[in-house]
This record gives C-alpha cells, structure tokens and sequence, in this order.
C-alpha cells in the first residue's frame, strides 16, 4: 500500500505531459471517463504483443496464455468487488451492456402486470431506460424515489421504498450528478424483506469507494472498465450465483454452448452462457491491471484526500456569488462529481471558456433528463474527481470561473 | 491562453444572445417548427408569418447556450423578407459552410461571420444551425 | 499501394519476436484471431495517451477529439465496405453482438408463424443460434442450404434457396471451417426477387476478400475488429438506412436518445440509437488503423498470393497418407480456412503436437456444430492463413504432422 | 523443441488410448452417467455394476482424445471393486491435484502419475477429469 501525492499520481498517467493551449490540463472530467495509467496502457500492449489469441477451445500455447489471462482477470474482478467465485462474474462492454443483460434476461420473462420496479429520481439514463423496455414489454410499472433538497433520497420516501408488489430494485451506488452516496445496504436489506431483487449501479461508487458485494447483499451490481482508470470496451456485472444459473442467455453465438443442433442448443453454465462471441481478452486484462492500480493505493487514505478535496473544491465554489452548488453540503456524503450552475450563462457556455483555459469539464444534462427535470434545470456544469487531482485543479477551475465571469458581466 | 474562448464569446455574439432580435412568438403564425439539439438538450420554437411565398414576421424562442441564442438572432435578422425557400437554400448553405466545406459564406448571410469562430468547436456547430433546422422544418399551421 | 512480402509483413508484428520453444511462431490461427501490426498498437497507445475522453455532449477539447476521431472511424469503416454513408455502420463489440442486435431489433418484432429464415449449414454459432432463438421467440421456422461433397452450397439448393415464405436470408460469407466462398451476389438476387432481406456474416471474408456491400446488395453485414488485424472487443454493422431507420433499439442507455421522462424516451437517429452507453473509443480508433494497414496493401497482389498459398499447403497436406482435406479442391474457390483430419488422432492431440513444435492450429468444432454433425466428424484440424504467413510455415506444418504421425504410429 | 508434447504423449498414454480397458459398455448397468466436454466436444458414457456399495464392474466409452481415452482407462482400474462414494472422494482429489493445488496424489491414484504432465496443458485438463465427472453424477437406474 502506498499513498503519493497526487503530483506523483499524475506522473503515472502519460496524458498529463500534453499541454492544451500551453498549459497542462486539469482535468476535472472523471465521471465520464477517468485518464488510463501507464500500467493499463503497458497491459494492452503487453497482449498484443505477446499474449493474443483467442480464448477457450484453443490448445495452442497462445490460446491457453490467454485464456488464463482472461480466466484471471475474472478472478480479479471478483476479488475486487469481493464476490463469492469468479463465476458470479459476468465480463461485457460496460454497464449499460450488463444493466441491458439483467433487464432482458432476468427481468422481461419474470415480471407481469401488476409488478413494480423501484428506481431513483436520480438514475442514470443507463438505469432507467432498459426498465423503461422492459415496463414496456411486461406490463410492470415504475417507481421512483425522490429526493430531498440536498440531492439525497429523502428519508420519507426510503422508508416506504418498496412495497409488496416490488420485484427489483434498481439504484444507483453513487450518483454521477450530484455525488450523492445512497444507504444501498439499507435498501437492499428492505427489498430483501419483501423479496425483490436488487441491482446496484455502481458505475460511479466503484472509482471512488471499497464496493463489497457481499456486505451489500445486493443480487446484481455493474461497473465499467473505463471509469474505474481501465480501457473502453469492457465492463463487468456481478451477479448471484442462484440468479445467473437460472437465467436464460440474451445475447447467443460462439463460445456459450455445449451442444448445438440445427434446431437447438445447450447453453454452457455461467457465467459463460452470458460471453457469446470472441470476448474482449485486452479488454479484461487491462481491466485487472487497472483494478491492481486502483487497489495499490491505501484506500481510506484516498478517500480521505477525496473528501479533503470535495470540500476544498465546495467552499472555493460556493463563495461565487451567481454560482449554485448542487448535491449533499457534506463532502463525507458525497463522491467524485460536483455539480453547479452559474446564473445567466449556459453550462455549454461555462464549460467551453473553462476549456479555452485548458480545464476539462463536462456541460449537458449527464445522461439523467428525469434529475434535470426535478432539479428544473435544462443541464448543469459538472467537475468530477480522479485520484490525479489537486487543489490546483480547483484554484485553477476557480480562476476559469471567473474569466467566465468576465465575459458574461459585459452589460 | 484564452484566445479560442474570446474569439468565440465576442462582443457582437454576447450582445444578441443578451438581446436576441425577434425573440417574440408570433401570435398568429402560419408557420411553425421546433428543434432541439439531443447531445445538448437546447430547445428552439420558430413561428412564421408569411407574405406568399416570402417571411414577413419571425419568432424564435431559444433554451439554450449563448452561441445558440445569438445565432438564432442572427438567422432572424437574415431571413426576414426573402423567399422561405430561399431561406431554407441559405440554411443549407450555411450549414455547409460551417461544417468546413470549401464554399464560402453567401453574401447575404454576411452579418453571421462571427459565427465562424465556432468552426474551430465541431461540438457547438449544431447550436449555430438549430434555427436553421427548424426553418427547414417549419410546417404549415391548419387552420382550426 | 505496396506489396511486400509475407517476410516483410511479420516484421510489422511485435508478436513474431517472441519465441516458442526456442523457435519463431508458426502462427495458423487466423480465422481464430489475427495478430495485430504495430500501427493498431500505437493507435491504441496513441489514443489512450493523447486524446482520451468520453465522447459526444462534451465541450471540451479531448472530448472534442475524441469524438472526432470515432466518428472518422465510422466513416474509415464505410469506406471499408463502400458503405453509401457512415450513417449505415453502427458499431457493435463484435460480429456476434451484430447478428443478435439485428435478430433482435429487426427480425423478433417482424417475424410470425410461417416465416422462414433460411440459413446455410455451414453457418457458425453466431449466425445460427440468433436465428433459432427468433423462431423460438416468434414461431418462424428455419430452413437450411446443403453442401455438396467439396463443402460448397450444393447446385440444387442454390437454386430454391428461397421460397414466398422467406422473410430473411442469413449467409456466412466466406466459411470459417472449409474456407468456402459462398456466391452471396446471387443468393442476394434470389431473396430481393421474393421481398426477402439479407444479412451477410462477413467476419471470415473482410479478412481476406474486397467486400463491397453496394455491390453485394445485402441488407445487413457484419464483421469483427480482431479478425482484420485490429483490436478486440469492437465489430461493424452495416445496414441499410432504411431498415436501421425503422429498427427500434434493443438495448437503451445513455447517449441514444434524444428525450427522457420518467415514462419514456425518444430515440436518437440510426446509427446512434443502436450504441448505448460509452463507445468503444479506442476500439474504433484502432480498428481504423487496422483497416487503413490491410488496405495499404495492394488487394489483388495479396489475394494471389494467398491463393498461391492456400494451393500449396492443399498440395503439402494432399500429399500425407491418412490425412483428409475439407473443402473446396480449388484454393481460388477458398479463403483462409484450411481444416483436415488425420486418421486415427483426434484433432486436439494433433493440435497439441503441433503446439509442441511451435505451429498454432486450432482442433475442435470451431462453433460450427451442425457442420461437424453434416460432415459426420466430431472436430477437425484447421490450419488458417494471415498476410504474414508463407509456404515455410506451411512447411512447419508437414513437418509437425510427421511428428503427430510419429507418435502415434508405434503399434 | 518437442519435449511437451513428447512428455504429454508417453507410451502408457499412447498405450491406453490404443488399448482401453473397461471399454466395453455393461450389459445390465446399475447406474449410468453421461459426461460432455463443452469446448472439445468429447462424449463419454460410463456405465456400472454394483455389489452393494462397490463398484464391481465398470465399462466406459469415450469419444474423444487420446488424453481423455487414456484418462478413463487408468480410471476405470483405479476404481474397480472400492466404494462408489470413496470413488467419488478420490475424484475430486484428483481434480484438486490437476488444478494444481498443493494437494499430494493420493495413492490409490498412483497409476494415473503419467497423467500429470497434462498439469502443464490447462485447456486439456478437463479431458483427464471427464471419466471422473461422469463418475460423480453416476445416477441409479429405475427398473422398469
Ligand atoms: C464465420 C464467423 N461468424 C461469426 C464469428 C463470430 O465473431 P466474433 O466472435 O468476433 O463475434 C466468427 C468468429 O468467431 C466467424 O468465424
Ligand atoms: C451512474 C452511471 N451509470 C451508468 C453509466 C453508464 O456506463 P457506460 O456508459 O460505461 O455503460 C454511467 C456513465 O456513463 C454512470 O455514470
């Protein structure tokens, strides 16, 4: 375990020796996707260059490295969330991909008419929409639970945040506009009582939290490679054993079966059943070695220079005048994004003369039009958080906003 | 340093995002058309009143970033008293030209050069042509 | 245009200086996976060191880039395929998932009872476990194209290939087990001539052969990233915009729509509703390069030279007692595959051996199940050529099955 | 240069894969147990005679390679006259043993050593388990 600074962190990502308009970025975007350290660069080069192959059913000697290599990061994505077996494991381009995989295979032939999914005011697009379809294709209806004015489930709505018509809840760990951490282990623990399912969002939770799935008890949880300083393409979704075993494969094609004839077919066990077609081998092993970056920090370390920086990043912002802070008061309560909006200019505006000095933020609604629309906003300006922050980033984010400032106070 | 951000936020630009012109809705058009840009969400109406086959009367009602808002305003003052047909050519060529194409800007849509700085933000070129794409869309109202 | 030799080639690939047991690989496996040039490499490093971002609704300048360059490898791969517009290439993780957006998103929401898909038998699991699952999900019925003796779609058959009931013709292109071409051209002809579409699985052909979907006239086409010589975990759609246009999306997330409430969504224009969630940038990025690598070649020279090729080893193997080939006799009327069985070993163990001089071969059913069943085998050899491989690996070969033969000829 | 496959394929493999033993299919079966290896393809079927709780006779035929002929072969002497159930025991310690577990052989496997160059080949592991796997999903027949 080992705890730099994050002056020497950034020395690992080589995207950081470009400089934008003469200045090297600071680049506050981490939530849409987080820089790859050199290591994960180096693990996509390494198997190319030594490892290729295909996976499964080779006998040559490439094709057994990779599918060790592959079996491997399995195993390491397990031991990162902490799941029972790497067969809880599910590898797939991202967690829109795994949240797809979990609506269609498990939900649309089991929920009917009369059956209520549960999500947040504050999901994702990613973990609204495939239950949109699948409300759509079965007849079941959504819930949502709303929120309080600091962007957290509001407290009344927790306690009655399932029901007995209740089949699956579907929310997000951490959110990816406000920051909000949400109590996933108390709602898990009331939609357990009722016996709904439960599938955790963790696309955000997983950069910036420890994520145990067996402390949370949840049946399914997805995250994305590229968020978590891993490459595209790749992504994973646990799942219970008792769950993926029983559950009919989406997606079919090479690699999935036993036995084929031309009439049908026997799928292999999982998490197997789930990977049809040649799977992304670079993708996985990339994936590990970002996992082995991430977990080579001392965690609560991390998070306690996170927390630092959060609230840094609060107070410089929330003495603007003209400028809204959105999201928990409490840095402890939140993690990565930091959401704002300036009065009389659009976030596009804000974010593109923050670009113009060379400091990366993200301006829209952020995949999440229901949050914009409670919020009554049309969109919001977003920095988010990576371990290669400092307060130089947010010294520098300040003085952007105030050239936006200056250019917006002309009348 | 900042250049890129100035040369697009110039004074004329923040001027008719501040004060778009025609920025009124009509209130009875015989012509209307929303569009909205998805990647960005901004939302644009446009209503017409028409004198035959020219606009006569223009009414565009922007929700969105101030490139947007002054590009409407510009498009407004450029269109109003020509043929819409016409106007719906000079869209077309105006999209052309923003998205780098080797033609130059028609002489009559002159007072929307300092739109050009937005070449440079492939990503904000859609918020220069949300007037237009309405214009190209503007559908005419059946009488109730 | 250059055309060097397959000598000159390998020094392009880093994995050639690896050594096997002492020795420079033999690598046949190219049906399997392609190995990658140092262009797709660097394009990768390239990408994740200098202009890593999300893409679309970002303002700044990396997500600027990024999307730039993703969209210019939409349309490097419309150039690819001579694709009308880039708006018809929708990128998938592979030709697997391809097959199933299209089984899904066209055909489950289109077809009824007495509709018939017709497919071939020498289709591989990905382009026939799609097809029985929509005649489970709908009632349609399948209909299968035999082979004659030599492993191509028998006369008699070609000509009633199709009948009024066909509502869809799915053909591989070129066979990953016998290496057959199939004339896709008429097949097209005949199925447009009854109202049918046509989707054609190109993952075995773009490897080898110009493929040109105006000319062709197929519906929909799909092929991989990793068979091309580019990266994993990326693959092509292409569809003509008329039906994409009408297909409804079959997995929703965020960056494809345009509109979301909390009741529903509208989607955004094809080819973007088709990718939920973050694209496989980088991916896409490298698959570019690897399709500006393989047309950096003058096609027809290669294609020559691979006939060449493919003539002697038939010739090399032809030559062996107890060894049979499948396929067609005449190497023009193939591309790529070259598979065989030896009498009395079991296609792993030869696989095995050969692995032990340094030849990669695969052995197995090489997802194509009902093939093996039509040609009464329960797994064959394949040997599988790439633009770097010559008659000396060829030569490895032979010289690797004496060693097969010499083990398991003691009795 | 050839020592893998050589080490892989020594004479008592080769010997067995020409020559299996117990590979006749039992005529009056008591149990019967069918085992699959999804990526090669290999099919095995064991059948069993029963005095009690000991496997008295065995019979097994295999499609497949030579390891996985070889494999259930030496297993089929292995078993012969000992306890289902402590068959089933020695199955699962054989299994942890391929898969490299610091678990020693335990004696009663002494004949199936040779095998153990096959730890070396993990995509050819499950061949050597095949004939055990079949072993411990053996279910009794109903009478009929
Ligand atoms: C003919 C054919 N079709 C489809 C596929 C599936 O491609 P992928 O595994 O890349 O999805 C393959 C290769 O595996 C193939 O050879
Ligand atoms: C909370 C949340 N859920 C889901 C997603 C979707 O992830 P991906 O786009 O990698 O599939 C994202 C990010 O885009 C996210 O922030």
């Amino acid at each position: 375990m080992s705890f730099p600074s994050p002056e020497t962190i950034r020395a690992d990502f080589p995207i950081f020796r470009r400089e934008f308009h003469g200045r090297p970025l600071a680049y506050l975007d981490n939530a849409a996707t987080t820089q790859k350290p050199r290591a994960v660069i180096e693990a996509l080069v390494d198997f190319y260059e030594h490892h290729n192959a295909n996976t499964h059913s080779g006998v040559h000697t490439l094709s057994e490295e990779a599918t060790e290599l592959y079996e491997e990061a399995r195993g390491r994505a397990a031991r990162f969330l902490n799941a029972p077996s790497p067969r809880c494991i599910v590898f797939t381009s991202g967690t829109t991909a795994a949240i797809n995989l979990v609506a269609q295979s498990w939900a649309r032939p089991r929920l009917q008419p009369g059956d209520e999914i549960v999500l947040t005011a504050m999901e994702h697009h990613s973990n609204l929409l495939p239950w949109q379809q699948v409300a759509r294709e079965t007849g079941a209806s959504l819930r949502y639970l709303e929120l309080d004015g600091e962007g957290r489930l509001a407290t009344e709505h927790m306690e009655k945040a399932v029901t007995e018509a209740t089949r699956l809840l579907a929310v997000t760990h951490v959110s990816n506009v406000l920051g909000t951490i949400n109590p996933v282990e108390r709602l898990v623990r009331q939609a357990r009582a009722v016996g709904a399912l439960t599938i955790v969002d963790a696309a955000q939770s997983t950069p910036h939290l420890p994520v145990d799935v067996q402390a949370l008890d949840c049946d399914f949880l997805a995250f994305s490679g590229h968020k978590v300083y891993g490459p595209m393409g790749i992504g994973v979704l646990y799942g219970k054993s008792e769950h993926l075993d029983a559950m009919e494969p989406h997606a079919s094609g090479g690699g999935m079966v036993l036995r084929v004839e031309r009439d049908g077919a026997d799928w292999m066990e999982a998490p197997w059943r789930f990977e049809a077609g040649t799977p992304n081998v670079a993708g996985a092993v990339a994936l590990a070695a970002a996992l082995d970056y991430l977990q080579g920090f001392d965690g609560e370390a991390l998070r306690g220079q996170e927390i630092a920086l959060t609230g840094y990043a609060l107070e410089r912002l929330g003495e603007r005048s003209g400028l809204r802070l959105y999201g928990p008061s409490d840095p402890a309560q939140r993690a990565g994004a930091i959401p704002f909006s300036v009065e009389g200019v659009h976030p596009h505006d804000v974010a593109e003369i923050l670009d113009g000095q060379s400091v990366a933020v993200r301006g829209g609604h952020h995949c999440c039009q229901p949050l914009m629309a409670h919020l009554g906003v049309p969109a919001l300006v977003r920095a988010s958080l990576g371990l290669y922050n400092d307060t130089n980033d947010i010294d520098r984010l300040a003085e952007g906003l105030e050239r936006v400032a200056g250019i917006f106070r002309h009348d | 340093m900042t250049e890129d951000a100035d040369t697009l936020y110039r004074e004329v630009i923040l001027e008719h995002a501040r004060h778009p012109r025609n920025a009124a809705p009509l209130e009875h058009p015989h012509r209307r058309a929303r569009a909205v840009n998805p990647l960005c969400g901004d939302e644009l109406e446009l209503t017409l009143t028409m004198d035959g086959e020219a606009i006569r009367e223009i009414g565009i009602q922007v929700r969105g970033c101030a490139i947007a808002q002054a590009a409407a305003s510009l498009m407004s003052k450029a269109v109003k008293g020509i043929a819409l047909s016409e106007a719906q050519a000079l869209g077309r060529a105006f999209a052309d030209h923003m998205h780098g194409d080797e033609t130059s800007l028609p002489a009559e849509l002159d007072g929307l050069r300092p739109l050009e700085a937005v070449k440079q933000h492939r990503s904000r070129i859609n918020c220069t042509l949300l007037a237009w794409q309405a214009l190209g869309e503007a559908a005419p109202l059946v009488e109730k």
